[in-house]
């Protein structure tokens, strides 16, 4: 195997323990932490996979803003928390079906076209040219959701002060 | 009495130049090169004044060299804190007292220089505020200052950097 | 900010910015402080107490301790007070250089002020210049008295001595360079925006409230309310000085901090008007020694820097006070500090908490 | 893999990130001395002397102290993450330097080129960004785990003040991504000397956003309330001591002196010399002009002998030693010192000229100004810095346009 | 990155279906909305992979824009626990009552 596929599995197995131990850990800012440990594993995926300009958007608003933010809203709220996942009879049920549901996925991707083929066996385009063209499709093909998104991301601010303001 | 900053063009303009933080900078970079004042005790020693009050202590008459002190208890009786202690007898000549004994308890004073001011040896006052201080000790034993000691004073202590 | 559980939080006794033992318990809201409890005590030596068993010499150098960083004010107050229950009549030479003394330990207590007040709110070097000045104070009381902070330097009276030679070129001097320095400070701290916004209109006290709460000096007269003990009943010679009593107007921080920076100006005036008439002639008057004054009470009050410092003596007989009294002007200001800190943040106590300037050797006597 | 390729992918990069985590915490032990110096001349006064000549081993005492001293852990705290906090500061400001380019030229060691910087990638600019926002988990969860009052507040104040000025951050410095065409460090520099002029010209507006962005963003003076000792003690590391304090404390001047690099890289024309297409300043490129510190520490040295004696002799021995070591070491196809090469370190001198000026700048600041307050620090970043930076970018944007 | 496809896709699954369990079986709504992040991760990764098969930019865009939409979600997301804590003194969802009739 070569080094870049290696890099791949070790971070991708981290991302996973780190996801698991997200929902496991009792301790809220513990399981906030390791999320920001998943996020930096994604990152670097996404490094990986030439998408450098996502990634790099990916820490620095995953993590350096979205965990923040929870992080905050953890401290401020300061509760006890003892409380780990729980697990009843309707979760086991739908875990049962929603383990065979990734089952069958997994049987179908080991069946498919993806299988064979290797990621950037072909020479990726010059990745000096990433950012500029993200930037193009940005404001030239996709202008119109991304203005959509400011808007959206408007209202969730303003949504987010009405609901958090203090009312006296 | 400074004014307060009115507004006004001209200070809409300092304000948007950050003029008084340009002088603030300049004074602190101008201190820079003014004298330090800073003394390294204790390589260098600040100068006292010639009144200044260290811990009081007894002198010798300077020309004949006897004791000043003629045992009359006016310090004792004046000391705020009753850091002086003085045993005293009648001369055998009947014929005022003698002093045997004088203690200082350092622990005690607070350096007001009031025992001074009523020793009746004047002009030279039998106890007198010396321009010591170094009197650091590990024993409280240390701060009782017999005769001997306020007499001759503690041999100087060598502090070493 | 968001709204949260309330937060209890102690801030000293032991803390960088409390000016002593002062120990507050605050009641904080996220950064919004609710309410604040002072808590004193931590430096009680029981100084009113220890003052009946001493004879009138004796109490001085107790007088020294009461606010330590001010304490030829305080030795003035207290031999102002025995003279006036003796009906003594100190001798015009020493009134003046009393008055001089007076003045120089307001500019030094003052700038001590000044450098702990811009310390806590973050400029450290104008601690270092205005101590770098205060030594310069503190050199002329220790050539004058041989103190350097507890000076025990009046006798009532008088004076033990006069000044030594050369002394009050010394002085002059020091008033000659100071309004130079003075000026720096200022150049750091009044126009500065940061300053600014952390002074004015913090912690602002109502001139009815200022009252109400006998706050005296240049926290009482920062509101707005033009009343000097100097002026309004003069002691010491000072009613032949000419000198203006800065007023402030809106109480707050800032105003507080300009009151005592012009205070320090119109020290030096005093000091140069002292120097310029300085009576030649005794500086001690007759005094018995063993001090016994007549049976009765008597109140006398100075302007100390940091207000009105008060001095009652009931006297039945003997040597010694039958009761002693004193009125610590930092611990009634001290009594403003919550009302001009509720609803305020964090860093506003502080900034409060050091334009009162309170010393606690004063508060809690 | 043949074994060139070996070393020039792993062995050297390698070495280079040996170099940068050995040399950095001494570099910083002395940048704490001389802050010590320079905030104790700027307060009359005369900062560390007795360790060693004039306080010369004053750091390695300290770095000896912080070492040996006892590790304590507040009993109620959490212990995983009290220990992780000062772990997480310091890699975010140690990672921002491998993408910080001290010179263009590459030096020449045992036949193999080595760059004078760990790697120069395409997205510099946003790597820097997104590693910088990562350093606040490292304070906010120190004042957490701390599990004390004054540091629960420091922390909650930190974490507002950088999430509020990564914002004017991020902004000012997409007016000179979009002067340069390119968000890497090495491009923009080249840029910086294609344009002929560093951009702190055209970018004034953006220099001084992102200045006081980046001193508030290292919580610096008059920006450091979440470790104001006036009013918190000392914030989220009020109960650190021993190594994790020493830890915090390498990332905080790690990242002054990453914040220094970029607003030289970005606005100063990083390695480059004063008016760098000016061909009648040439010889300033073979280090000529290194004869000038050495004249002016000298005649500085001499004066300050004059006036005051004591401290501030050392600064100019220490300048004048500097200057002639550049000097020599410039000079070296001169003076026959083969082996030395003059544009990479003609490259590394200006480099860390300009440097050593931000890094002055920010002990200035210290000497000089009041703390701001957490209310109007924010009014500051929302109401000031953000609009300004958006209006640099504006405006640039429209220059470009006018002048093509 | 010679890896195929696939096993991108296999851990983007997996990383779904941990988001997906931490939603069913925790009971505090930060740690949901934390699970919510999770999946759109997952999301993320797919999005990515297929834009660099493809050699088609759209899919990293739309993974900006996914990132956009998450962080104006946990700012609501977060008010609204926020709200909840203050009026119900709870972050515990099954506590949570009020909507039902």
């Amino acid at each position: 195997m070569e080094a870049p596929a290696v890099i791949f599995y070790v971070l991708a197995s981290i991302a996973l323990l780190a996801a698991v131990m997200v929902i496991w850990s009792r301790n809220v800012v513990h399981s906030a932490i390791y999320l920001v440990l998943t996020f930096l594993c994604v990152a670097a995926v996404y490094v990986l996979l030439r998408a450098e300009f996502v990634a790099a958007v990916q820490v620095l608003v995953y993590a350096g803003g979205i965990v923040v933010l929870f992080l905050f809203v953890i401290m401020l709220v300061s509760l006890q928390d003892t409380l780990g996942p729980r697990i009843r009879l309707h979760a086991t049920v739908s875990g049962i079906l929603g383990a065979t549901v990734v089952g069958l996925i997994l049987y179908v991707y080991s069946r498919g076209p993806l299988a064979t083929e290797r990621l950037l066996s072909v020479p990726p385009e010059d990745s000096a040219g990433n950012l500029q063209s993200i930037g193009q499709a940005l404001y030239r093909d996709f202008v119109l959701p991304f203005e959509i998104a400011s808007i959206l991301l408007l209202v969730a601010m303003i949504g987010a002060i009405v609901l958090a303001h203090q009312k006296h | 009495m400074t004014a307060r900053p009115a507004a006004g063009f001209r200070d809409f303009l300092k304000m948007l130049l950050l003029l008084e933080l340009w002088v603030g900078l300049w004074v602190t970079l101008k201190n820079q090169f003014r004298p330090h004042i800073t003394v390294e005790y204790p390589r260098e020693r600040v100068e006292l004044s010639p009144r200044f009050r260290g811990v009081p202590r007894l002198r010798f008459h300077p020309e004949n060299g006897e004791e000043l002190c003629i045992a009359c208890h006016l310090c004792e009786t004046v000391c705020p804190d009753d850091c002086i202690h003085i045993v005293s007898e009648k001369k055998p000549d009947g014929k005022g007292k003698r002093l045997v004994s004088f203690e200082i308890n350092y622990e005690r004073c607070c350096f007001c220089g009031l025992c001074v001011d009523p020793c009746p040896t004047k002009p030279l006052t039998a106890i007198y505020m010396s321009h010591d201080y170094e009197m650091a000790d590990f024993k409280r034993e240390g701060f009782v200052a017999p005769l001997k000691v306020l007499l001759n004073g503690v041999d100087p202590k060598d502090y070493k950097e | 900010m968001f709204r949260t559980e309330e937060m209890d939080i102690n801030m000293g006794p032991q803390h960088p910015s409390t000016h002593g033992v002062l120990r507050l318990k605050l009641t904080l809201e996220g950064e919004e402080v609710v309410d604040v409890r002072p808590v004193i005590g931590y430096l009680h030596r029981g100084v009113e107490k220890l003052s009946e068993h001493r004879t009138y010499p004796m109490i001085e150098p107790l007088t020294d301790r009461l606010d330590y960083v001010a304490a030829i004010s305080e030795n003035l107050g207290y031999c102002g007070a025995v003279e006036k229950l003796m009906g003594l009549h100190v001798p015009p030479r020493a009134q003046y250089i009393r008055v001089v003394l007076a003045e120089l330990q307001r500019i030094a207590s003052h700038l001590l002020w000044l450098g702990t007040h811009a310390l806590d709110l973050g400029a450290m070097t104008v601690f270092f210049y205005t101590f770098r000045e205060r030594e310069m104070i503190l050199d002329l009381f220790e050539a004058f008295c041989g103190a350097r902070l507890t000076y025990n330097s009046m006798r009532i009276g008088g004076l033990y001595e006069d000044v030594p030679q050369g002394w009050t070129d010394r002085v002059r001097h020091f008033i000659g360079i100071f309004p130079s320095r003075e000026k720096e400070y200022e150049d750091l701290l009044t126009v500065n925006r940061i300053w600014l916004g952390r002074t004015r209109g913090v912690g602002v006290l109502k001139p009815e409230d200022a009252v109400g709460l006998g706050v005296s000096g240049p926290t009482l007269r920062a509101s707005g309310v033009d009343y000097d003990v100097r002026r309004a009943q003069p002691y010491s010679s000072y009613d032949q000085f000419e000198f203006d009593v800065p007023v402030g107007k809106n109480g707050d921080t800032y105003d507080r901090y300009i009151v005592r920076m012009e205070e320090m100006r119109q020290s030096c005036r005093i000091i140069r008007q002292a120097l310029d008439r300085l009576p030649e002639g005794d500086v001690r008057a007759k005094v018995p020694k063993y001090i016994k004054p007549p049976a009765g009470e008597v109140y006398h009050v100075v302007e100390s820097p940091r207000g009105e410092q008060g001095f009652y003596i009931v006297h039945k007989s003997g040597e010694m006070p039958y009761r002693m009294r004193f009125r610590a002007p930092s611990f009634v200001n001290l009594q403003a500090l919550p009302v001009m800190c509720r609803g305020r943040l964090i860093a506003d106590i502080v900034a409060v908490i050091g334009s009162i300037d309170i010393v606690l050797g004063d508060v809690d006597r | 893999m043949d074994r060139q390729a070996l070393i020039q992918t792993l062995v050297i990069p390698a070495a280079q990130i040996l170099a940068v985590v050995l040399v950095l915490p001494l570099v910083i032990a002395y940048l704490q001395l001389v802050e010590r110096k320079v905030l104790g001349f700027m307060q009359v006064r005369l900062a560390p002397r007795r360790v060693g000549w004039h306080g010369l081993l004053q750091p390695i005492a300290d770095a000896v102290k912080l070492l040996i001293k006892e590790d304590t852990v507040p009993e109620k705290s959490d212990r995983f993450l009290f220990t992780l906090a000062p772990v997480v500061t310091v890699i975010p400001a140690l990672a921002s330097l491998a993408v910080i380019p001290f010179a263009a030229e590459p030096f020449h060691v045992f036949g193999y080129e080595v760059n004078p910087f760990i790697t120069d990638i395409n997205v510099a600019l946003l790597y820097l960004l997104a590693i910088s926002s990562l350093g606040i988990y490292g304070v906010i969860l120190g004042g957490w785990a701390s599990n004390s009052k004054y540091s629960l507040l420091g922390a909650l104040r930190s974490s507002a003040q950088m999430i509020s000025y990564e914002v004017p951050l991020g902004f000012a410095i997409i007016g000179v991504m979009m002067l340069a065409g390119s968000a890497s460090m090495v491009e923009i520099v080249n840029a910086q000397k294609a344009a002929g002029v560093w951009y702190v010209l055209p970018q004034i507006l953006g220099f001084f956003c992102y200045f006081i962005a980046a001193v508030a963003e290292t919580n610096r003076v008059p920006f450091d309330l979440p470790e104001a000792e006036a009013e918190l003690v000392a914030g989220f590391h009020t109960e650190y001591s021993g190594m994790k304090f020493a830890l915090f404390f390498l990332a905080e001047y790690t990242n002054m002196i990453v914040v220094s690099s970029i607003v030289t890289i970005l606005f100063f024309g990083g390695w480059l010399r004063p008016f760098p297409n000016a061909a009648a300043l040439a010889f300033l490129e073979n280090g000529w002009l290194l004869f000038v510190p050495l004249v002016a520490g000298g005649f500085l040295g001499w004066l300050a002998d004059q006036k005051l004696g004591g401290g501030l002799r050392l600064m100019f021995a220490g300048g004048i030693a500097g200057a002639a070591l550049g000097f020599l070491i410039a000079r070296s196809d001169v003076l026959g010192l083969a082996g030395l090469q003059v544009p990479a370190v003609s490259g590394v001198f200006w480099f860390s000229l300009k440097v050593s000026f931000f890094l002055f700048m920010y002990i200035w600041f210290r000497g000089t100004y009041p703390r701001y307050r957490y209310d109007q620090l924010m009014a500051l970043g929302w109401k000031w810095l953000i609009p300004l930076s958006i209006l640099n970018v504006i405006g640039t944007g429209l220059m470009i346009l006018i002048t093509g | 990155m010679p890896v195929p496809p696939n096993h991108v896709l296999v851990f983007s699954l997996l990383l779904f279906a941990v988001g997906v369990l931490g939603v069913l079986t925790r009971r505090n709504a930060i740690v949901i909305l934390m699970s919510i992040e999770l999946m759109m991760n997952a999301a993320n990764v797919n999005f990515i992979m297929f834009s660099q098969r493809l050699h088609d930019l759209a899919g990293q865009v739309f993974s900006v824009f996914t990132i956009a939409v998450a962080a104006g979600e946990v700012a609501v997301g977060l008010a609204i626990v926020l709200a909840l804590f203050r009026n119900r003194d709870t972050v515990y969802v099954d506590e949570v009552h009020i909507m039902k009739g």
